[in-house]
């Protein structure tokens, strides 16, 4: 078991949002999140994360216990995520910003005398990451100057530069058009098998391409939990998220 | 007792004087987001306008502080509409040196027309006296500080948080493209909140003009005043600004009369104490 | 539809960008009054660069853009509003420190405040939410805010930039319903731009599709589902 | 662009040239012989603004209480060469020690907060240290100021002279090995991840990078060099006034490092090298209307675009200013 | 040769007005003597110091000796400037001139100080003297919390005790004060027959005498004794609020005597908004001074015989006769109990009593 989400509970004052949610997310398995608008999904994945503190419950990492760490914490023990909406450094080509990435990672960000540039490992590393996401053109590039699509590609560098153990994408396919989205998909393909992947999408074709298993959240509650089949087929879901046409 | 009273009646009313002197800031700086650092140069303006009108041409208190602040407003109307309308799109370093510089250029100009030297507003008969309290007394001037201070806060409190106004100005300065494309004129909206702003800080640099006597480097001098205030407030709640001027200067007024050889220490370890426990002011909520 | 009379919206040669950059290079579009049409395109093409110059939120640097007949390359994007043209942007542009109901007022230009009901019926989950904070709202929340905001200014024309975007496949289904039904009662003439190509193309009746900021192809939607290599060509995608 | 261009575009400019073009300048600065005063103050003042330019420029903390390190630096060098050692170096270190002790401890407290909050609290620190010196006259003279110290040659060769020579190398040599030291720090991974910090702090805790850790060292290494600065100009002056804890030596500083540029570190050179030499020329013609000039002048600055008032300046790149625009062309 | 004199003060900022006051009456003095001391042209350079800026002032001192290669220095308001030249001056043998600060130590830092000013010390004495000869035996003072307020507390209360009178409280006023009206009434509550103010120039010194009006001090008959607070500088500001108000202090410029009547003459012919007050008359006596240095010299330049001759001058100033105490080599002068009158529709500080010519009583050696 990779990942253990034990009871999460969260309230915005007395909005009740994440109601004692409980799964696991097994090595090298890929779960796709989903569920109605405002259901909590992107609060389930900031709990998880780091971002916000849970009211309750328990996050767990390969059985150790997260909950008391800080977010840069968690990234260190294998737990990345990407944003919903996209936030990136604005003026910083993209290039350095993966590096920055791989070196948090490989604890390089307190060296202060040798300059960044320095490290051909780092600097080859970023390249492949780039050259996988096709973003090799913009790597000279600050995100202030590029497309919301291309946008979104940078966030999933980044992520793929932290090299974790267990990934959560919220809704990285959003803005990305079907073409370059399979430029996604394919490189979430050859991520190596052993990262496990929790993913939040309301491109249904996609999910039930991507997913082995799906959770479907509403109102802060699983609703449903299976494979995309069973999913497809659940009444329940079908009639407060897929609607009639799926 | 005696000296508990003591502090609370001298703490409120120097409270409202700062309250007075900082809700222009608290409007442009707080609400447009605008770092104005020429707020004080306004103030001054107002303050030198109305001491023109009042002392060299002899109007009524009234007719000279009503037309001074007209007067200020409009110059903050032009001057937005001229310059300063562009620089709200720039870094917040970019407003900081530009209004600063402005405040310098009006600094060496009052000094440059009016000279160094005081300038007094002549006070009419009915605001020169004091009124009794029966334990001690309270200037004239203080009462219309605290009366008008009221006024001003429910006033704002009001346009701000209930018209429609009010939303069309807090829209714009959370994102002016997108306000623009719904059809608010941000130009209307915005040139009239800072000649608003311009217009209290005349208000205020005449009413406070007992305790901060107009002189040149009046647009300067108390700067870090009003900045402490609007900052203990939080950003863009006028009722945050008259709370923090009243606490501010109930500690103030406080020190001055237990532990005065501390200077302005417990002033600012108040700031900090605040502001540690509350970030965004005293009445606004986390984001 | 008027057919002898002047475009609802044209534009004619128009090159915009930001700044030193230039994104759209002598694009030419007419939008008939009534129609409801597509723009489609990959990534950075220069969709959302489109609807922006055409709301005066993106430099034009020449051509002209026609509004009714009327040169509006010169006015402010709050005349262009006050002129009947309505914008949901693909960053969605919720103010954030205003609460829902704030949100909607704001687009309520001189319309009375009890139109916010029909925002409401369209968006029962934004009643719900009508105190929380702009910022304080799911993605999907954001984006229902979106549009039901641009509505309330009764827009002739409504540019909508990639609606359907995180919403769930329920409300995205309900949306474009709900749009059905508005250009049915006559409501505003929409240009759409969307990325979820199979939903757009079954909706709108004219689709335009763009490839570094010209049009290079344009023609009748239920045509263009067909041609699988149009489609992949410039979409990089076929329709199964 | 292929990847090398793209490398050689983003590669950050080296520290060591850098340093000699800055001492180079300096040096000639020993041809006029009677500005040497004026130049030592200029190299102090440049070297406050530098760590000025770690807070703001580099970690994008918009600060008005940095005098704070100043003034402790200047107080601590002071008080050691009153008390303990006349020695330049050894009271070099104890300025470097409080800056950075002060930062560190402060730094605890403020960084904490972001923005406007954060600005008004550096006020506030530094407002309180003011009041302090004020009431323990004791140690640093009160408004009387702390003078009477004398300061030994440096390196017990070079004794500070009456028309200032050695002051201004000792000044200089501090600047040039600051310099040196910042700009290695700027171009680390540890620069970078600060730079990122600046531009998108929400984003970096989620690229595991311990955010409030890393502001806070650079709070301190800050601090140690406008600590460094402030007993430079201890030692060169002779005394130590309530001025260098006060609100306007904030300000100025503010001010020079915008007017040279924030974020590139020559530009806290140029900034205050520009705005001392003005200020000097202009109270030597007409003091009266110093604030005639500095005001305009700022104005003048903000509305007339940047990059043309201030092209010439760009023969030296910044890290990745000019890689950007390269890659720009490229994508056109 | 010409003679170089070097002049520094805030010619900028908040105290601008001081440097305004030197250059009237250094150039009015100047004026008087047709640009010559002894024979030799005169030439004077201004440098602005901008405010309390000790490290500022010591370089412009040092461009002043090193590069103008001046023969003089003057001016200094604020003492920790003139701290900072100390061994500057020492190192040059440059005789300087102190026109204003007033800590009593600044002329021992350096044997090349003169000080044409006043000490804290030198006026409060007399005051405390006074009072208690009014029969005052409880007083209060306040005073401004920086160093010259601090020296004015510790000579009121050493020399008020040493005569039998009690100070029953001490109230130091942030200098960021603006309103005075806590510090009124802890005075007014304290039950002293007077209260001993020292206040710097400006604003406060309006912002007090209102707050002691109108917070009825003045009807309690608690007395305001002071002594540079109703400076000629804005004493019309203060309208009647300042009539009656009592000072001890060295210079009024209703000083009635022809020297005085020179002075303020000259000032005018300088520029007529000029002021006579005790910074003009500073800079004024400091140039004099200046003046018989260099005719003691001959012109040429020996600092030590210039300050050997200056120790034992004595002339006649517009504030009465005056002379250099060889040992402090700081100005001797009487000490007078002035009153706030009004006088032609002006008002004036009208000297009512003379106590006579009083030295430094602050330094101690
Ligand atoms: N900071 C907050 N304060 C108050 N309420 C909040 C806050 N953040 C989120 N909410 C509310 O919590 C609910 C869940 O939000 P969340 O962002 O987790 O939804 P989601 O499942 O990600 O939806 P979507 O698919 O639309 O992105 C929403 O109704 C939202 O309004
Ligand atoms: N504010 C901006 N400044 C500079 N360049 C920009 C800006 N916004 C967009 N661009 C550039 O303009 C080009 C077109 O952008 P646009 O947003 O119009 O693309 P799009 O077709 O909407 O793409 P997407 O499907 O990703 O939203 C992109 O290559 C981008 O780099
Ligand atoms: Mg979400
Ligand atoms: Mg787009």
């Amino acid at each position: 078991m990779t990942l253990s989400i034990r009871k999460l509970d969260k309230s915005f004052g007395g909005l009740h949002v994440t109601r004692s949610v409980s799964f696991d997310l097994g090595r090298g398995e890929r779960v796709a999140l989903i569920g109605p608008n405002g259901a909590g999904k992107t609060t389930l994945v900031n709990l998880i994360s780091g971002t916000l503190k849970p009211g309750g419950g328990e996050v767990l990492l390969e059985g150790r216990r997260l909950t008391h760490l800080s977010q840069a914490r968690r990234v260190a023990c294998g737990l990345a995520r990407t944003f919903q909406i996209t936030t990136l450094p604005a003026h910083m080509p993209v290039l350095n910003q993966v590096e920055m990435a791989i070196h948090a990672r490989l604890g390089m960000a307190h060296r202060w005398w040798r300059p960044f540039s320095a490290c051909r490992e780092v600097r080859d590393e970023a390249w492949s990451i780039l050259e996988r996401l096709a973003l090799e053109p913009a790597a000279a590039q600050a995100p202030s100057g590029l497309a919301y699509g291309e946008q979104r590609l940078v966030e999933m560098a980044l992520a793929l530069a932290l090299r974790p153990a267990v990934l959560m994408l919220d809704e990285p396919m959003a803005g990305v058009p079907r073409g370059e989205g399979r430029t996604v998909l394919r490189a979430l393909e050859d991520l190596p098998g052993s990262l496990s992947i929790l993913m939040i999408e309301h491109d249904m074709d996609l999910v039930f391409s991507f997913a082995q298993r799906i959770i479907v959240l509403a109102e802060g509650r699983i609703m449903a939990e299976g494979t995309p089949d069973e999913i497809r087929r659940h009444p329940e879901v079908r009639a407060a998220y897929l609607g009639a046409k799926s | 007792m005696q000296i508990l009273a003591n502090i609370l009646i001298d703490g409120i009313s120097y409270g409202m004087v700062l309250f007075i002197i900082s809700v222009g800031l608290s409007i442009t700086l707080g609400l447009m987001r605008f770092i104005n650092l020429a707020h004080g140069a306004f103030a001054m303006t107002g303050g030198y306008l109305a001491a023109w009108f009042v002392r060299i041409q002899s109007w009524d208190f009234a007719a000279g502080v009503a037309a001074a602040v007209v007067l200020t407003a409009a110059l903050g109307a032009v001057l937005e509409a001229v310059v300063l309308r562009r620089l709200y799109r720039r870094s917040e370093l970019d407003q900081v040196l530009f209004t600063i510089g402005l405040a310098f250029v009006f600094v060496a100009a009052t000094n440059l027309v009016f000279g160094p030297q005081v300038q007094l507003i002549p006070l009419p008969p009915w605001l020169a006296g004091s009124v009794d309290l029966g334990m001690r007394t309270l200037p004239m001037q203080r009462v219309l500080v605290i009366a008008m201070g009221v006024a001003v806060a429910l006033l704002c409190g009001l346009v701000v948080a209930r018209s429609r106004f009010g939303v069309w100005l807090r829209a714009a300065v959370d994102n002016k493209d997108a306000a623009a494309a719904l059809g608010i004129n941000i130009r209307l909206v915005s040139g009239l909140t800072f000649a608003a702003g311009c217009g209290l800080a005349a208000l205020g640099g005449v009413l406070g003009a007992e305790l901060m006597p107009l002189e040149p480097y009046y647009a300067l001098k108390y700067l870090v005043l009003v900045l402490v205030v609007v900052a203990v407030g939080g950003m863009g709640s006028i009722a945050g600004t008259l709370a923090a001027a009243l606490l501010l200067g109930v500690i103030e007024t406080a020190s001055k009369y237990l532990a005065s050889e501390y200077g302005s220490l417990f002033f600012f370890v108040a700031m900090i104490l605040v502001l540690s426990a509350r970030p965004q002011g005293l009445l606004r909520r986390a984001a | 539809m008027n057919p002898g009379g002047a475009p609802l919206l044209e534009l004619q040669g128009v090159v915009a960008g930001y700044g030193p950059v230039t994104v759209l290079d002598g694009l030419a579009l007419a939008v008939e009054a009534g129609s409801l049409t597509a723009l489609l395109g990959r990534n950075g093409v220069g969709k959302s660069t489109t609807l922006k110059a055409v709301m005066g939120l993106a430099q034009v640097k020449a051509g002209r853009i026609l509004f009714e007949g009327r040169d509006i390359t010169h006015c402010r994007p709050d005349e262009r509003a006050g002129l009947g043209l309505g914008y949901v942007p693909q960053t969605r542009d919720i103010f954030a420190s205003l609460s829902v109901e704030e949100n909607l007022v704001a687009g309520l230009k001189r319309f009375p405040a009890g139109d916010l009901d029909q925002a409401y019926a369209l968006f029962p989950r934004l009643r719900e939410r009508r105190r929380n904070r702009g910022n304080q709202l799911s993605g999907g929340e954001q984006q229902m805010l979106s549009v039901a905001r641009a509505l309330l200014g009764r827009p002739r024309l409504l540019l909508l930039d990639e609606p359907l975007e995180g919403l769930a496949p329920v409300i995205c289904q309900e949306l474009l319903e709900a749009f059905r039904r508005l250009a049915a009662q006559g409501g505003p003439t929409m240009l759409i731009v969307e990325q979820q190509v199979h939903e757009v193309l079954a909706f709108a009746r004219q689709g335009v599709i763009l490839e570094r900021g010209s049009v290079v192809h344009q023609g009748d939607c239920a045509q263009l589902r067909t041609r699988d290599d149009i489609l992949d060509r410039y979409l990089g995608m076929a329709v199964a | 662009m292929n990847r090398a261009g793209i490398e050689r575009a983003l590669a950050p400019s080296s520290p060591l040239r850098h340093c000699v073009v800055i001492a180079g300048i300096g040096l000639c600065g020993l041809l006029l012989p009677d500005q040497w005063p004026l130049l030592a103050r200029i190299a102090v003042m440049a070297l406050f603004v530098l760590s000025l330019d770690l807070v703001v420029g580099i970690a994008g903390l918009a600060t008005l209480g940095h005098v704070a390190f100043f003034g402790m630096g200047a107080y601590a060098a002071g008080i050691v060469a009153l008390r303990w050692t006349a020695d330049p170096l050894l009271g070099l270190a104890a300025g470097a020690a409080a800056g950075a002790a002060t930062a560190a401890v402060s730094g605890l407290l403020v960084l904490r907060y972001q923005g406007f909050t954060f600005l008004m609290l550096t006020v506030a620190v530094a407002q309180i240290l003011h009041s302090l010196a004020n009431k323990l006259r004791g140690w640093t003279g009160g408004d009387d100021g702390l003078s009477g110290f004398a300061i030994d040659p440096v390196l017990g060769v070079a004794p500070f002279d009456l028309e200032g020579k050695v002051a201004y190398l000792y000044a200089l040599a501090v600047l040039v090995g600051s310099y040196h030291v910042v700009k290695h720090i700027v171009d680390s991974p540890f620069g970078l991840s600060v730079r990122g910090i600046h531009q998108c702090r929400p984003r970096m805790p989620a690229l595991g990078t311990p955010v409030a850790r890393q502001l806070w060292k650079i709070y301190v290494i800050a601090g140690l060099f406008a600590g460094m600065a402030g007993a430079v100009s201890a030692q060169i002056s002779g005394i130590v006034g309530l001025d260098s804890l006060g609100f306007s030596l904030s300000a100025e500083a503010l001010v020079m490092l915008i007017l040279g540029g924030a974020g590139r570190l020559y530009g806290a050179l140029v900034g205050a090298a520009i705005f001392m030499v003005l200020h000097h020329t202009a109270s030597s013609i007409n003091p009266y209307h110093w604030l005639f000039v500095i005001g305009g002048l700022l104005m003048v600055i903000v509305l007339v675009p940047r990059e043309s008032l201030a092209s010439w300046l760009r023969a030296i790149p910044r890290p990745w200013a000019n890689g950007a625009r390269a890659g720009r062309r490229e994508a056109a | 040769a010409t003679i170089k004199v070097g002049v520094i003060g805030p010619f900028s900022g908040p105290f601008a007005h001081y440097g305004k006051l030197y250059k009237d009456s250094v150039e009015a003095y100047l004026a008087s003597q047709g640009g010559k001391f002894g024979g030799h042209e005169v030439q004077v350079l201004y440098r602005d110091n901008g405010g309390p800026n000790p490290s500022g002032t010591r370089a412009l001192a040092q461009e002043l000796i090193v590069k103008d290669k001046v023969d003089y220095l003057g001016g200094f308001v604020f003492t920790p400037n003139a701290m900072a030249v100390a061994p500057l001056i020492t190192q040059s043998k440059t005789p300087t001139v102190i026109f204003n600060a007033a800590t009593s130590d600044i002329t021992e830092k350096s044997p090349y100080f003169i000080r044409t000013s006043y000490t804290l010390w030198q006026v409060t004495v007399p005051a405390a003297r006074w009072a208690h000869k009014q029969g005052k035996r409880k007083m209060v003072t306040a005073v401004t919390d920086y160093a010259p307020g601090v020296d004015a507390e510790t000579a009121f209360k050493a020399e008020f005790a040493k005569l039998g009178g009690a100070v029953v409280e001490s109230i130091r006023m942030p200098i960021s004060t603006t309103d005075f009206a806590p510090f009124v009434q802890r005075i007014k509550a304290s039950g002293a027959q007077g209260v001993y103010v020292f206040l710097p120039g400006g604003p406060p010194n309006l912002g007090f005498v209102k707050a002691y009006n109108e917070n009825g001090l003045r009807a309690a008959g608690i007395d305001f004794l002071g002594s540079a607070e109703t400076d000629e500088f804005d004493l019309q500001k203060f309208g009647d609020a300042a009539l009656g108000l009592t000072t001890a202090f060295h210079y009024s410029a209703a000083h009635d005597s022809d020297a005085n009547r020179k002075f303020v003459q000259a000032l005018r012919g300088q520029s007529k908004d000029a002021i006579a007050n005790y910074a003009s008359v500073g800079a004024w006596d400091g140039m004099a001074v200046i003046h018989k240095m260099v005719e003691a010299t001959g012109g040429k330049r020996d600092g030590a015989a210039a300050i050997e001759a200056a120790r034992k001058l004595s002339w006649e100033s517009p504030r009465g006769p005056v002379s250099i105490d060889p040992a402090t080599r700081h100005v001797t002068q009487n000490v007078y109990l002035r009153k706030v009158e009004r006088s032609g529709g002006e008002l004036i500080n009208r000297e009512v009593e003379n106590f006579g010519p009083q030295p430094d009583f602050g330094f101690r050696k």
